[in-house]
């Protein structure tokens, strides 16, 4: 009894971990290099971090039960190619046609997973390239560069709200919301459940198919949204323009300490981990690590990070 | 759909006498496809089936089926391990820089292989240490020396390319055996595939590796260390990389960082294209000769069949879930993840 | 000490001494060095090179001719690379500016032309100086950002597309079958480069093209593709027409194991060293040297003329603003001259001669 | 057998442990004669598994001697204790089901069988023929696991354990750690006849809650009391209500089951089978349930009892006939559709199918219907943690707070958290499937109060049990089921309970 009460009191600092290294971690930076701790370069850090964030917290929820989604990278391009197709024609529509793209994108991977029970790395990979073609299709395979009219209907995420990045305001309310919904929703609680123990969820009267299938169409309408904020700092769309954000997105989760194998995490570890991926990459620059080297200690922090920030009491086997 | 516990699956079908074996009907569904898909190619491109193509094909399964080989004994534990490119990548970078080469003096000839197996091995050995012992979950700790080993490949050609002008390494690509007309380099994936075989029916490692897929903590009641399984997985895991890195370099004719790109997500695909559960304990290396194949084939008939290449990607992406849907046994899943 | 490591980094141009050490696995040697830290003069400005990696020797060339122009006006210099990733690459560029608090020449190459835009916007508002290369939208124009976007240096990719095509089709001796091998799909040197061979497809009926394959500037998959036309095709394939070296090479390769090597031709574009070698050993017909050496390090000077006021980019003309460099193109004609002079030897340029290879205002 | 006449096989003198702020065992001495059954008793907590986590080698004792055939010896791991002549039958079952037979004899061992790095398979497969034939089963080693039966695993598990006596020097003693749980009665006798046949090679020691079946199969029997022992008496000269006074410290219910606390049932039917079929596993199955009532199915494997629990709590949809529930005809495709139709199924598998082990206490309790607790579409927290704490009072779960995790839970703490799922959840019919099966005597009294507490407010029950006193005892109605179609069917109010002979009748 008395061990139990002891893991419960650890349990407490444990949760806190994955704040400690990132607060350590930009510590560390910020003495070797004090320029990196004023306001306006941790503000253009958070806004630099605010696309990884939002891939991240929509793949938490589909890693929350368990499965992955590697379709994220894909679907953001698509869905700036489509802001880039429409703007001009829908205004803020394209917005919302992209993120709508993307819940049914998500939909019809969901239904893939959990209809033809293929396993969700194989299912989400297929639809990636699907969406890479779909692309690449509709696009004439360019990218497609936005006038300055089409910027406009952007500002909400290329301006600034009393100092502030409105991405910076936009990242913040996607983490309220996604929050919210992963801690105060039936969907996350059952999402919770479905990952730590998907065969109890069931007999528990637990609709697994439709939650599975939610939180794919959750994970592709995130991602969508990251592409739109993309293709506004970017101002364009392109087939490649979320290229190589895939295995960061995934990382961030994991660095965060939510389990990759479902049931144990939390959209504010997504948010921490996010940001520990962004504050090692960047710091890197600021310490003007060699550049040959810069891979090597990423790898290497990677590790050392989840190493620290998992919590392993609630993982009976680590695969 | 049922994820019933096991619990149940015994008492409908209790047969003790019945001689089931590993391999049921259901993993030959994957071979199916695979005869499926040449027919069809075949019929739209007869040059399918010309010698000269399935020479092309072996060349083109090679690199691939070793990898898939290293992965299949990772995946059969429930593991998963992203580092193939990592390790493939150095592994040939090493080579290129030991060989006779554009770059340096070095030329230790063949002596270089031996020692190149055992880069794989230790990065492996490495991956599989870090991930028991500091309890980090495979796909971080592979993740991450994916990261590095590219790094410390990159950091060893300072970005350049090394052009390999031993004759005997280049030979594994080019050369062919006089009887069949085979690329000496297909006949090492063949080697390998009987090695994997073997470890896979006649070892007690390849034994061990089974048992940890189907319950780790059950084998550990039986006396199996776990832990050691598992290093030595991964490090068996690292050798068939670093034999996949001799051949794409052998291939190339040079040592490059980029030499690994795409070839992680090639590997798994064909792996579980073949039948072998992500969740462990269900598969084998045959298995995972099909599977490769079957993307080999696929790769190669879409450019025969003249598909245009901006949909390509996602004509594979069709193709593979249409192959996994078929394959998958649904009554021996409980839980697909 | 941080001046040891300084030292010990600098080294770092000579690239074959690393490469031996490597060979020796003892590079274990040089990673303790991992961080180098600079002073950051307050006023000489950092340069900087932002590229895709260090992982193609194209960039690693750009990279050393970087370090050459910097060390020759004695200013720190830094290498970036977005990895593919044009979020990195952005973020890096922001996070050098605010380290450096915008006394920065930056010389970038973006990941994709869209990239393009914040990175000017950023660099405008810090106050830095910035030149970009090869890939930036087309409404995107320096004089817009005066004095602080500099210029914009590209190559037209449609007359030297049309130029390896040429050559290619010469190698064929006018007639016969080509297969093409294109870069990613929405780069603009690959649309550009693969607009050229129409072209040059167009003036030479007697030229079939049996097929093209994108094959995203990738060895492995250029090998694959190419294998997979020698069944198609087989001898119908006169020639192989590749959007750059690397893909060409890895074609060659494919040609070899089917024991065709030499008797194929094939073209690249990029100039790198394993191509020039090629065409001197007969297995290549051509390839078109951008001369990455002096696009990083030229980059840097334009740059760094304007930021120390050696000139007004405000007053310059446009076609020093926007303008295509020069390409070399190299054939077995001059494959041995190029090669002694810009590859065996490091190339001897005046850094001080930034509008010598201007040719031409970019059309749009 | 005179306990005296030889050298103990195993002797344990002494045994002390100790974990933080607990003294698990004191002063714990036991012996084990050659060829002899020892049983061994008591509640959970009473350390009988630390005893046996020292006996297989992965605890150490801290004070205390181990002696085999009377030299003392220390077992440093698990391994070491198997080489040492200890084996162990697990409760749960320890086979890997997607091994084969031999596979699994073997595991751990094919050293024995390797020539230079390759197992020969025909040897090893040949030697587990042997074993096989030890145990007197006929399976072919090539087999899958997977494909047999509960039973016939367990005595796969026995002959692997019996392999030990190829490798051990002395004699074997063999642990049998609660092996008859999952069984059926008839499996039970199989297991027994088998261990009796086996006390030539070997001694065993028996653990298990089922006094009547320690006293059927044991010489002698130990009884353990808050990490002591208490007792040490014949199999012969003991008695159930004896047994059970020593383990509690009191008196057993003079009746087990306390018939006299069952309430009669009400008039309204709640659940109603109309010649129920499914395939091959039962068919014309047609009952009626009441509320209030608790309807006992009784029946061996193959029976269709389990598989017509599992039809009403919605795995295994049925293909004939017809079911309704409150007057409304469902047929249900998923556990889903039955939990929305009121249905609650307390499964077997508590660890596996009834708990999230992972997810807290409240977590556990409120998944069985969240949505009553979510407002405008957010879980109304402090709802959710008054509800949790109610219940967790009310059934007296014992757990350090709501918040702690499934896991960290007994037993029989576990199975109040599943129960009080469906209480939450308002259910109006509760499936219990094996309801008892692993807790001891005085967590199995507090389910079966509960499960009366619950018939009184009128929840309607379906019960399937290890044994027939539970079935009869708590039913209202038994069922019999064989081969598929129900071939009695039993009044079993207070007063007028059937027979287990007569039931028994009917199911074979």
């Amino acid at each position: 009894m008395r061990a139990l009460i002891d893991s419960i009191g650890a349990d407490r600092i444990r949760q806190y971990l994955p704040l400690a290294t990132l607060v350590i971690l930009v510590i560390a930076v910020g003495v070797a290099q004090p320029a990196f701790l004023e306001p306006a370069t941790l503000l253009q850090l958070a806004a630099d971090t605010a696309v990884l964030f939002i891939l991240a917290t929509g793949v938490t929820f589909v890693i929350m039960l368990g499965g992955i989604d590697l379709s994220l990278q894909s679907m953001a391009s698509l869905a700036s190619v489509i802001v880039a197709l429409t703007i001009t024609r829908l205004g803020y529509g394209a917005f919302v046609l992209a993120v709508a793209v993307g819940a049914i994108v998500g939909l019809l991977a969901g239904l893939a997973h959990v209809r033809l029970r293929i396993p969700s790395f194989i299912a989400t990979l297929a639809m990636g390239g699907v969406l890479f073609s779909a692309a690449l299709v509709i696009s004439h395979e360019q990218s497609i560069t936005l006038g300055e009219a089409e910027r406009g209907y952007q500002t909400w995420i290329t301006g600034s709200v009393a100092g502030v990045p409105s991405v910076v305001i936009v990242g913040l309310i996607v983490l309220v919301v996604a929050h919210i919904l992963q801690s105060r929703t039936a969907f996350g609680r059952y999402s919770a459940a479905i990952g730590a123990g998907e065969p109890a969820a069931y007999a528990s009267g637990v609709k697994v198919d439709r939650q599975k299938v939610i939180a794919y169409a959750l994970s592709a309408s995130f991602a969508a949204l990251a592409g739109v904020i993309l293709a506004g700092r970017l101002s364009s769309g392109s087939p490649t323009l979320a290229a190589e954000l895939l295995l960061p997105s995934i990382a961030a989760v994991v660095v965060g300490g939510t389990a990759i194998t479902g049931g144990v995490g939390s959209i504010w570890r997504t948010l921490v981990g996010a940001l520990i991926i962004s504050v090692v990459r960047i710091g890197m620059t600021f310490l003007g690590v060699n550049i040959f080297a810069q891979n090597i200690v990423f790898g290497a922090v990677l590790i050392i990070a989840v190493a620290i920030t998992i919590d392993r009491s609630k993982i009976p086997i680590v695969k | 759909m049922t994820p019933s516990a096991d619990a149940e699956s015994p008492r409908a079908s209790a047969s003790p006498k019945s001689a089931m074996h590993r391999f049921r009907l259901a993993s030959w569904a994957p071979v199916i496809v695979l005869v499926l898909l040449c027919a069809v190619i075949a019929v739209i491109n007869p040059n399918f089936l010309s010698f000269g193509n399935f020479v092309r094909i072996a060349q083109a399964a090679m690199i691939p089926l070793v990898l898939g080989l290293g992965a299949t004994f990772i995946i059969l534990m429930g593991s998963i391990d992203l580092s193939v490119e990592g390790i493939l990548t150095l592994s040939a970078v090493i080579l290129s820089l030991l060989v006779l080469n554009g770059a340096n003096g070095n030329d230790l000839g063949l002596l270089a292989i031996p020692l190149v197996l055992l880069v794989g091995a230790g990065v492996g050995f490495i991956n599989g240490a870090v991930h028991v012992k500091l309890k980090v979950p495979s796909f971080m700790t592979t993740l991450g020396t994916w990261f590095i080993g590219v790094g410390v490949a990159n950091a060893l050609l300072g970005g350049t390319a090394v052009r390999i002008n031993d004759k005997l390494v280049r030979a594994l690509a080019i050369s062919r055996d006089p009887l069949v007309g085979l690329p000496w380099g297909v006949w090492i994936a063949i080697f390998c595939f009987f090695v994997a075989l073997v470890i896979q029916n006649y070892t007690r490692l390849g034994r061990y590796i089974y048992a940890l897929g189907g319950g780790e903590d059950l084998a550990g009641l039986s006396g199996i260390r776990a832990s050691r399984v598992r290093i030595m997985a991964f490090t068996l895991a690292g050798v068939f990389y670093a034999v996949g890195g001799i051949l794409a370099a052998a291939q190339l004719g040079l040592g490059n960082s980029q030499i690994g790109l795409g070839r992680l997500f090639t590997t798994i695909t064909a792996v579980v294209v073949g039948g072998t559960s992500l969740a462990g304990g269900s598969g084998s290396v045959q298995q995972t000769l099909v599977g490769v194949l079957v993307v080999v084939v696929l790769s190669n008939g879409m450019v025969l069949m003249g598909i245009p290449p901006s949909v390509q990607i996602g004509v594979q992406g069709l193709m593979i879930i249409a192959a996994v849907a078929l394959s998958m046994d649904r009554k021996l899943v409980r839980i697909v993840k | 000490m941080v001046k040891d490591i300084n030292g010990l980094m600098g080294r770092r141009v000579s690239r074959r001494g690393l490469l031996k050490g490597g060979a020796a696995l003892g590079a274990a040697g040089v990673f303790p060095a991992i961080i180098t830290r600079r002073s950051f003069a307050a006023d000489t400005p950092t340069l900087v090179n932002s590229i895709r990696s260090l992982s193609n020797p194209y960039h690693a060339t750009w990279n050393k001719g970087g370090e050459a122009f910097a060390k020759s006006v004695g200013a720190d210099y830094v290498t970036l690379v977005t990895e593919g990733n044009s979020e990195k690459g952005v973020s890096d560029i922001r996070a050098i500016l605010a380290k450096t608090g915008g006394n920065v020449v930056i010389n970038v190459d973006p990941n994709d032309a869209p990239d393009a835009r914040p990175i000017v916007e950023a660099v405008k508002e810090a106050g830095g100086y910035v030149i970009t290369q090869w890939n930036k939208p087309e409404d995107l124009h320096p004089w817009d950002f005066d004095p602080n976007y500099v210029a914009h240096i590209s190559f037209s990719g449609v007359p030297y597309g049309k130029a390896m095509a040429e050559a290619l089709f010469k190698a064929m001796g006018g007639k016969g079958g080509i297969v093409a091998l294109g870069g990613i799909q929405s780069n603009i040197p690959a649309i550009e480069r693969k607009a050229g061979l129409d072209q040059a497809l167009a003036e030479n009926p007697d030229i079939k093209l049996l097929d093209f394959q994108v094959a995203n500037w990738s060895d492995t998959e250029a090998l694959e593709k190419t294998n997979a036309w020698l069944t198609q095709f087989g001898d119908e394939i006169g020639g192989i027409w590749a959007a750059n070296d690397g893909m060409g090479l890895a074609a060659v390769e494919a040609l070899r194991a089917d024991g065709r090597a030499g008797q194929v031709p094939v073209t690249g574009i990029d100039g790198i060293q394993l191509a020039v070698e090629a065409i001197l050993a007969g297995e290549m017909a051509g390839t078109v040297a951008w001369d990455p050496y002096w696009q990083g390090g030229m980059g840097l000077s334009i740059g760094y003329h304007a930021a120390t006021g050696a000139f007004d980019p405000a007053k310059e003309p446009k076609d020093h603003r926007e303008f295509y460099g020069t390409g070399v193109i190299i054939t077995a004609d001059n494959a041995q001259d190029y090669y002694d002079s810009n590859i065996k030897a490091e190339p001897e340029l005046d850094w001080n001669d930034i509008w010598g290879r201007v040719s031409g205002q970019i059309q749009y | 057998m005179s306990p005296a006449a030889a050298t103990p096989a195993l002797s344990l003198a002494g045994i002390e442990k100790r974990f933080p702020g607990v003294h698990a065992l004191k002063d714990v001495s036991i012996d084990i004669m050659p060829g002899e059954v020892v049983g061994l008793i008591g509640e959970n907590g009473a350390g009988k598994s630390t005893l046996m986590k020292i006996l297989s080698g992965v605890y150490q004792p801290d004070g205390g001697e181990i002696r085999l055939g009377g030299q003392p010896t220390r077992f440093m791991n698990a391994a070491d204790a198997n080489l040492q002549g200890i084996g162990m039958v697990f409760q749960e079952q320890s086979l890997l089901t997607n091994l084969s037979v031999g596979e699994n004899i073997y595991l751990g061992t094919e050293a024995a069988f390797t020539r230079f790095g390759m197992i020969d398979w025909k040897a090893l497969n040949a030697a587990a023929s042997r074993q096989l034939e030890k145990v007197e089963v006929d399976v072919d080693p090539r087999a899958r696991t997977a494909d047999l039966d509960f039973a016939t695993r367990q005595m796969v598990e026995l002959a692997k354990t019996l392999t030990l006596e190829d490798q051990a020097a002395g004699h074997l003693v063999i642990l049998l750690d609660e092996p008859t749980s999952v069984l059926e009665r008839a499996e039970i006798e199989i297991l027994f006849s088998r261990v009796r046949a086996l006390k030539s090679r070997a001694s065993f020691i028996f653990v298990s809650h089922r006094l009547d079946e320690v006293l059927e199969l044991s010489d002698r029997i130990y009884v353990m009391k808050d990490g002591a022992v208490v007792a040490d008496l014949p199999a012969a000269d003991a008695n159930v209500t004896q047994l059970h006074q020593l383990m509690v410290g009191r008196s057993l219910q003079a009746e087990y089951y306390r018939e006299g606390l069952q309430k009669p049932f009400q008039d309204e039917v709640v659940v109603e089978a109309e010649a129920l079929s499914l395939g091959h596993d039962y068919r014309d199955v047609s009952f009626s349930l009441h509320a209030g009532e608790i309807l006992g199915i009784a029946g061996v494997i193959g029976s269709g009892r389990e598989e017509l629990t599992r039809t009403l709590a919605g795995f295994a949809p049925h293909d004939r006939g017809k079911l309704r529930i409150g007057g409304k005809e469902v047929r249900f495709r998923t556990p889903a559709e039955a939990v929305d139709n009121g249905m609650g199924y307390i499964p077997r598998e508590r660890r596996v199918e009834g708990l999230v082990l992972f997810l807290s206490v409240a977590a556990n309790i409120t998944l069985g219907n969240l949505r009553s607790l979510t407002r405008n579409g957010l879980i109304d927290n402090r709802e959710e943690r008054r509800l949790a704490t109610r219940w967790v009072d009310r059934l007296n779960v014992k757990t350090p707070s709501i918040d702690a995790l499934c896991l960290n839970l007994s037993g029989g703490n576990q199975q109040k958290v599943v129960l009080a799922k469906w209480l939450n959840a308002k259910a109006k019919v509760l499936i219990l499937d094996h309801p008892t099966r692993g807790l001891d005597v005085g967590a199995k009294e507090e389910v079966y109060e509960l499960v009366r507490a619950v018939t009184a407010e009128g929840v309607a029950v379906v019960l399937t049990s290890d044994t027939l006193e539970e079935t009869i005892g708590l039913s209202h109605t038994v069922l019999v089921m064989r081969d598929g179609a129900i071939t009695h069917r039993a009044d079993a109010r207070p007063g007028g309970k059937p027979t287990q002979v007569e039931l028994i009748e009917h199911m074979v």
